[in-house]
């Protein structure tokens, strides 16, 4: 059997169901590909993804963290995406202050009628982690197998 | 300083203004005086305040101010902040609390004066730029500047931010002070360093949760690491992963509420700097949302709990690393 | 652990023919807590439903994931079919593997793994899941419709003859709209105001209905069925009950040199004015930016004429503050500044127009009372030259990259009204495509180039350049005789591109509505909900959605109309269960939460957590009004003691999803 | 053929696909009439790729470069690009003679204004 080195990143990606999860449906009803790496938790808003979550994520061997979230001023629940947008800056400077590749975390601001923006992104995330390679920095060493 | 202090306590708990007096009193050793509840004149006898009380002391206002009656406590003006901070989140009853701001000009950090030779502790006094420390050999004399603790050579504050009556003259803010440079050189070095410094520092850490404790905004009926549904309960620092969680979720979570009284630093048993976590956050909440200091009015709302529609994006952080 | 079933779809060939369905059905079914797991062709199908129903009472299950389509396509359904199996409802998770795994993958065995691990996500949460029951809201029976265009007008006259209230918010001082500047309509050529105005009267008369004149929506709060919405009543400085409209006040008024926006400004009104001659309300407004009394204190003529005593100078602006059930946006458009476009010389000659002013001038009302003049000498045109998409189709940023679908037919009525009335008229139109998609559009367009001689050139005008004899050296391309024309035209007119009023964008943001880049209000679904927008409770009708003309519009307005009675036909409306919760014994009271919450659902109450051990013990707690909450989550993150918690995005169920999607 | 049409693309950066055939270009053209094509001509037939046949017109030298095709087009497709484009063309068929920066000063007019030599730079040089 051949053995298939190449690195496939795991991705978790966050989307909130108004505008995000929309736009990924939106790219799937479009065809755009973007790779399989890329799994999509729906959450109702980008305010309701906890630091927590991200944390858990790398924990648990994900390689790479993306927030979709309304365009600010388009968030459904008028705000959610502005608390959301402080609360990921405070985060993203201080993972990048511990030294933990800055790359491996994003936020992109995704509308439901941006299918093609939506693939685009993913297909940029999953080639820039794939470049960074495995997540090293903020692992569990027990949760891998 | 000790005699007026103790001079007045007795004065308000005589004429029934307060039921208890919230203060210090010598712990196992002459340098290690610990935060104590006084109820009656007579143990006033017992009452400490010298240059070793660095002990912030609003925290044990959340028990203290349900109780019966009023409780006077002396804050120095990092307690103060935090006292602030607490009312903010209606965590202590204004009404059962008498505050006598006390004037500070620094605590000394008994390990420094370890360090420069100094053995058998029996006291401290203050006399000018000086301590003078009393020990089982005799007086020694050691320069503040020399063993001042960290956080009270960078002090952002010697005014007292919320009293009844002050003893000693109220200080002013210090804007100069200098308590973000150690975050700026960190910023400064390359991700790789910053990567290298950090788990030195939290690979050593015990999680014997006494930056938690000891925190007046970590003050959560029941903390996220305790509790068992939270999915991030863990006793243990078991690996590196768990010492990054507990303290990245730790300054998070204080993140807007931190009034930066340096508590978690001078309790940590392992020496970790814990204060560059949280300095971090209030460093980039003040360069990314404008400057606010948590504590310094009380009902200020935080930067994290507020917005505007102009916010700069979280790319700003690859941008401003890429802009080094 | 609960007993979960899993149903795979194939959709068709829409998931099999990249998924391995029968694959991500085996895998699955041997997860632990898998007792069941099948595939079928089409979940949704009533043969799939009832696997379903019948699956939940053969294998008990607590729990069922579906592997399907997105779930914001079925997730409704399939909670139904659950529901009726005797399961809550909320028991269900669906796992999205066609829109985010089979449409976008290649790849079968990717595809195929991506779906295990989606449908493993699905089974961790639906772990996890609480048996949830919606609440109830009610309904207020009253629609505000923003916008008193034809657009507004239709809407609000459907609604009102339902037996609704209904207000209608505009912000000109009469309602109308855009139709009462026009002159006649395409393709039937009947007169706009004629067929305008009795509709206007109806929606004055009619008791149901309410015109707030020279006003605009303030704020917004609220949700579907109970909107609040605040509207400012401009001070018009007249009183509205008193005035008769007599027009005594805008005859004397001695400011006259304001320009007439009914008139595009192409000539000027008193400072007191009622903007034409059929506005609904009839009541003067005066111009406090231009009125003397205002502007000197001297004056106070038309006060001292007024009979009926109805000018008022300490009139304030006054907010209304009203409760809706729905609220239709109505905003319509504006045709974009011409001035950009500097090779069409418009800010250079009165008699480069555009086709609204165009329209002005053939209007008998206009500032021509209807007679075809140059603007700058009152002469009648004897060539006139009409360019089409003047900043329609436009990528290089002056102008829209939309086509705005109504100037081809316009054009086309002022080049035949041209030739019919003055038929020594030379006419040319110049056309890039000419787009006639509508019923009797084509025959029209036709009748102008074959009936009425109107020459259609295909090709842009590249350069207007004003001669000093007065006439406009016009130079454009034949593309079909492949030849550069250069033409002496009287007149120029641009069929100027139209956009969203300006007004739409901070109204979009209160109503929390999305919007495309355009400023165009985005609907539900592009196809099958066109009157809806994303969010509940709130319709579109007109130009505010995108380009359309008269009858389209009434045709949308009618629909939105009918969205909104069957909405407020209902008395209740089932809230939303996926709200916030505060758990009592965790929470500090510290009001974090409440900081955040856009709805302000959450208040605090003292609560009594006496224990013997501890003695007295109050403390305050947050409770969540479940009607009031939308469930964003926001105060769940802002919360520092974790106390608060979405009901069916639990903190529990979301890392149990990173889990399953991690391992 | 098909290298010709892809060197016009690649030197011009032209996309003519975004042409909508509107014609603004040719009608806003000052040397129209003394060309044999045009330049919404220019665009269609390099998008069928029908290169030679420009190369062999002397349109392209009656193109005064004004760039007003490039001001009008809406669609931003900078048909003037193209020319350019088709004459460097026929510039490297001949021989690869490019100027070299030595023989410039031999050529240049005493009397020609120094800031005409540097605006035709700028221009060029685009």
């Amino acid at each position: 059997m051949q053995v298939n080195n190449e690195f496939k990143p795991k991705i978790v990606a966050f989307c909130c169901n108004w505008c995000s999860y929309a736009g990924a449906d939106l790219a799937g009803t479009n065809r755009a590909n973007y790779p399989a790496d890329v799994k999509i938790i729906r959450v109702p808003c980008s305010c309701r993804v906890n630091p927590m979550f991200i944390l858990r994520a790398f924990q648990r061997g994900a390689d790479g963290v993306i927030l979709c979230g309304c365009h600010p001023g388009d968030c459904h629940y008028t705000t959610g995406n502005y608390y959301a947008r402080r609360r990921m800056t405070m985060l993203f400077s201080m993972l990048n202050y511990l030294g933990i590749e800055k790359e491996r975390t994003r936020v992109e601001w995704v509308s439901a009628a941006e299918g093609a923006k939506f693939a685009a992104t993913m297909n940029e995330f999953v080639e820039t982690i794939t470049k960074l390679g495995e997540n090293k920095r903020l692992e569990d060493l027990r949760c891998k197998k | 300083m000790q005699e007026v202090m103790v001079k007045r306590a007795s004065e308000l708990m005589a004429d029934g203004t307060v039921v208890r007096v919230l203060g210090w009193k010598n712990g196992e050793f002459a340098y290690d005086p610990t935060p104590a509840v006084f109820e009656s004149a007579e143990a006033l006898n017992t009452f400490v305040y010298n240059d070793f009380c660095s002990s912030n002391l609003s925290k044990y206002l959340i028990a203290l101010s349900k109780k019966d009656g009023k409780t006077l406590v002396f804050l120095k003006p990092c307690d103060s902040y935090s006292f602030n901070q607490l009312l903010t989140e209606h965590r202590i009853d204004r009404e059962k609390v008498y505050i006598i701001g006390i004037e500070c000009s620094g605590k000394v950090d008994e390990a420094k004066l370890r360090e420069a030779g100094c053995e058998g502790i029996l006291g401290i006094k203050s006399e000018g730029d000086n301590f003078v420390v009393e020990t089982l050999y005799g007086d020694k004399t050691f320069a503040k500047a020399d063993c001042l603790s960290e956080r009270c050579t960078t002090c952002k504050s010697r005014k007292v931010v919320a009293y009844d009556e002050m003893i000693g003259e109220n200080g002013e803010v210090n804007s100069e002070c200098g308590r973000f440079d150690q975050v700026a050189e960190l910023e400064a070095m390359t991700p790789d360093e910053r990567y290298e410094f950090w788990r030195g520092e939290l690979s050593r850490c015990i999680r014997c949760n006494a930056c938690r404790n000891i925190c007046p905004a970590c003050s959560c009926e029941k903390c996220v690491f305790d509790n068992p549904n939270s999915g991030i309960a863990q006793k243990a620092a078991a690996d590196s992963f768990e010492e990054n969680m507990f303290h990245i979720i730790r300054a998070f979570h204080v993140a807007g509420r931190c009034t930066d009284c340096g508590e978690c630093s001078r309790v940590c048993p392992q020496h970790i700097p814990l204060h560059l976590l949280n300095r971090k956050f209030i460093k980039d909440m003040n360069e990314c949302y404008g400057e606010y200091q948590a504590g310094e009015e009380a009902g200020s709302r935080a930067p994290l709990v507020s917005f505007t529609q102009e916010d700069c994006e979280p790319s700003i952080v690859y941008e401003r690393e890429a802009s080094k | 652990m609960r007993r979960i079933g899993v149903f795979v779809c194939h959709c068709g060939t829409n998931i099999a023919s990249t998924v391995d369905v029968k694959a991500v059905a085996e895998t699955l079914g041997k997860e632990p807590a898998v007792v069941f797991s099948t595939d079928y062709p089409y979940m949704c199908s009533e043969a799939g439903q009832n696997i379903i129903k019948e699956a939940i009472k053969e294998y008990k299950l607590e729990g069922v994931v579906v592997c399907s389509c997105s779930p914001r396509m079925h997730e409704a359904t399939f909670r139904k079919t659950v529901q009726a199996a005797g399961l809550n409802p909320y028991l269900l998770e669906v796992a999205n593997i066609r829109e985010q795994c089979s449409w976008i993958h290649k790849d079968k065995a990717e595809a195929t793994a991506k779906a295990i691990v989606l449908g493993r996500a699905a089974i961790a949460k639906v772990q996890l899941n609480a048996p949830l029951i919606a609440g109830e809201s009610p309904v207020v029976k009253r629609a505000l419709v923003i916008g008193g265009g034809i657009a507004g007008i239709q809407t609000a006259l459907d609604i009102a003859d339902a037996g609704y209230e209904v207000d209608i918010v505009e912000k000109q001082p009469t309602i109308g709209g855009k139709m009462t500047q026009i002159d006649k309509t395409f393709p039937t050529l009947d007169c706009s105001s004629c067929i305008l105005t009795p509709k206007m009267v109806d929606c004055a008369q009619n008791e149901k209905i309410t015109i707030y004149s020279y006003s605009e929506v303030e704020a917004v709060t609220g949700f579907v069925g109970n909107f609040s919405v605040k509207i400012r009543r401009k001070a018009r400085y007249v009183d509205e009950t008193k005035c008769t409209g007599c027009g005594v006040c805008t005859e004397k008024c001695p400011v006259k040199n304001v320009p007439n926006e009914y008139n595009l400004g192409m000539n000027n009104r008193h400072a007191a004015y009622i903007p034409f001659a059929q506005a609904i309300p009839n009541v003067a407004v005066i111009d406090a930016a231009h009125c003397n009394k205002f502007k000197t204190g001297k004056c106070g003529l038309c006060e001292k004429l007024c009979s009926a005593g109805a000018i008022n100078y300490n009139q304030q602006d006054t907010i209304v503050e009203e409760k809706y059930g729905a609220i239709v946006v109505a905003t319509g458009y504006n045709p974009i500044s011409v001035d950009k476009y500097d090779e069409f010389a418009y800010s250079q000659s009165k008699d480069v127009v555009t086709s609204l002013e165009f329209e002005r001038i053939l209007k008998a009302d206009g500032p021509t009372e209807g007679h075809l003049q140059r603007m700058s000498d009152g002469k009648q045109p004897k060539t006139i030259v009409f360019v089409q998409c003047v900043g329609s189709r436009d990528t290089s940023g002056c102008g829209k990259e939309y086509c705005s679908k109504i100037c081809c037919m316009y054009t086309a009525k002022h080049a035949m009204y041209c030739r019919e009335k003055y038929p020594d008229t030379d006419v040319y139109v110049f056309y890039i495509d000419v787009r006639t998609p509508g019923k009797n559009y084509d025959e029209f367009y036709r009748r102008a180039v074959e009936q009425y001689g109107v020459h259609y050139i295909k090709g842009m005008v590249g350069k207007v350049s004003p001669k000093a004899d007065g006439t406009l050296h016009v130079q454009a391309s034949d593309l079909i005789s492949n030849e550069q024309l250069h033409i002496s035209a009287d007149m120029v007119v641009l069929a100027a591109a139209i956009e969203p009023d300006k007004s739409a964008r901070p109204l979009a943001t209160m109503l929390t509505a999305s919007m495309d880049t355009n400023d165009f209000f985005t609907e539900a679904h592009a196809k099958l909900r066109p009157v809806e927008s994303p969010t509940a409770g709130v319709f579109l009708s007109g130009v505010c959605q995108g380009p359309k003309d008269i009858p389209e519009t009434v045709a949308q307005a009618g629909a939105a109309a009918s969205k909104v009675i069957g909405l407020l036909a209902k008395d209740k409306l089932s809230c939303n269960p996926c709200v916030a919760h505060s758990n009592e014994t965790m929470c500090n009271g510290c009001s974090t939460c409440a900081n955040v919450c856009p709805y302000g659902a959450i208040t605090y109450e003292d609560k009594d957590f006496s224990r013997r051990k501890d003695g007295s013990m109050i403390r305050r707690v947050a409770t969540v009004n479940e009607a009031v909450c939308q469930g964003c989550g926001a105060c769940t993150v802002a919360c520092p003691s974790g106390a608060m918690d979405l009901k069916g995005f639990s903190t529990g169920q979301i890392m149990a999803e990173v889990d399953a999607i991690c391992k | 053929m098909a290298d010709l049409k892809e060197q016009v693309l690649t030197t011009s950066g032209v996309n003519p696909l975004k042409c909508m055939r509107c014609g603004k270009c040719s009608g806003t053209c000052p040397s129209y009439d003394s060309m044999e094509y045009h330049p919404h001509q220019f665009v269609y037939m390099v998008e069928k790729g029908d290169i030679e046949t420009l190369m062999k017109s002397e349109s392209i030298y009656k193109c005064l470069s004004c760039f007003a095709c490039i001001e009008r087009c809406p669609r931003g497709v900078e048909p003037a690009k193209i020319v350019e484009a088709v004459r460097l063309a026929v510039i490297r068929q001949q021989g690869q003679n490019h100027l070299k920066p030595q023989q410039i000063p031999a050529m240049l007019d005493e009397e020609l204004p120094q800031q005409a030599i540097v605006s035709a730079f700028r221009k060029y040089s685009k």
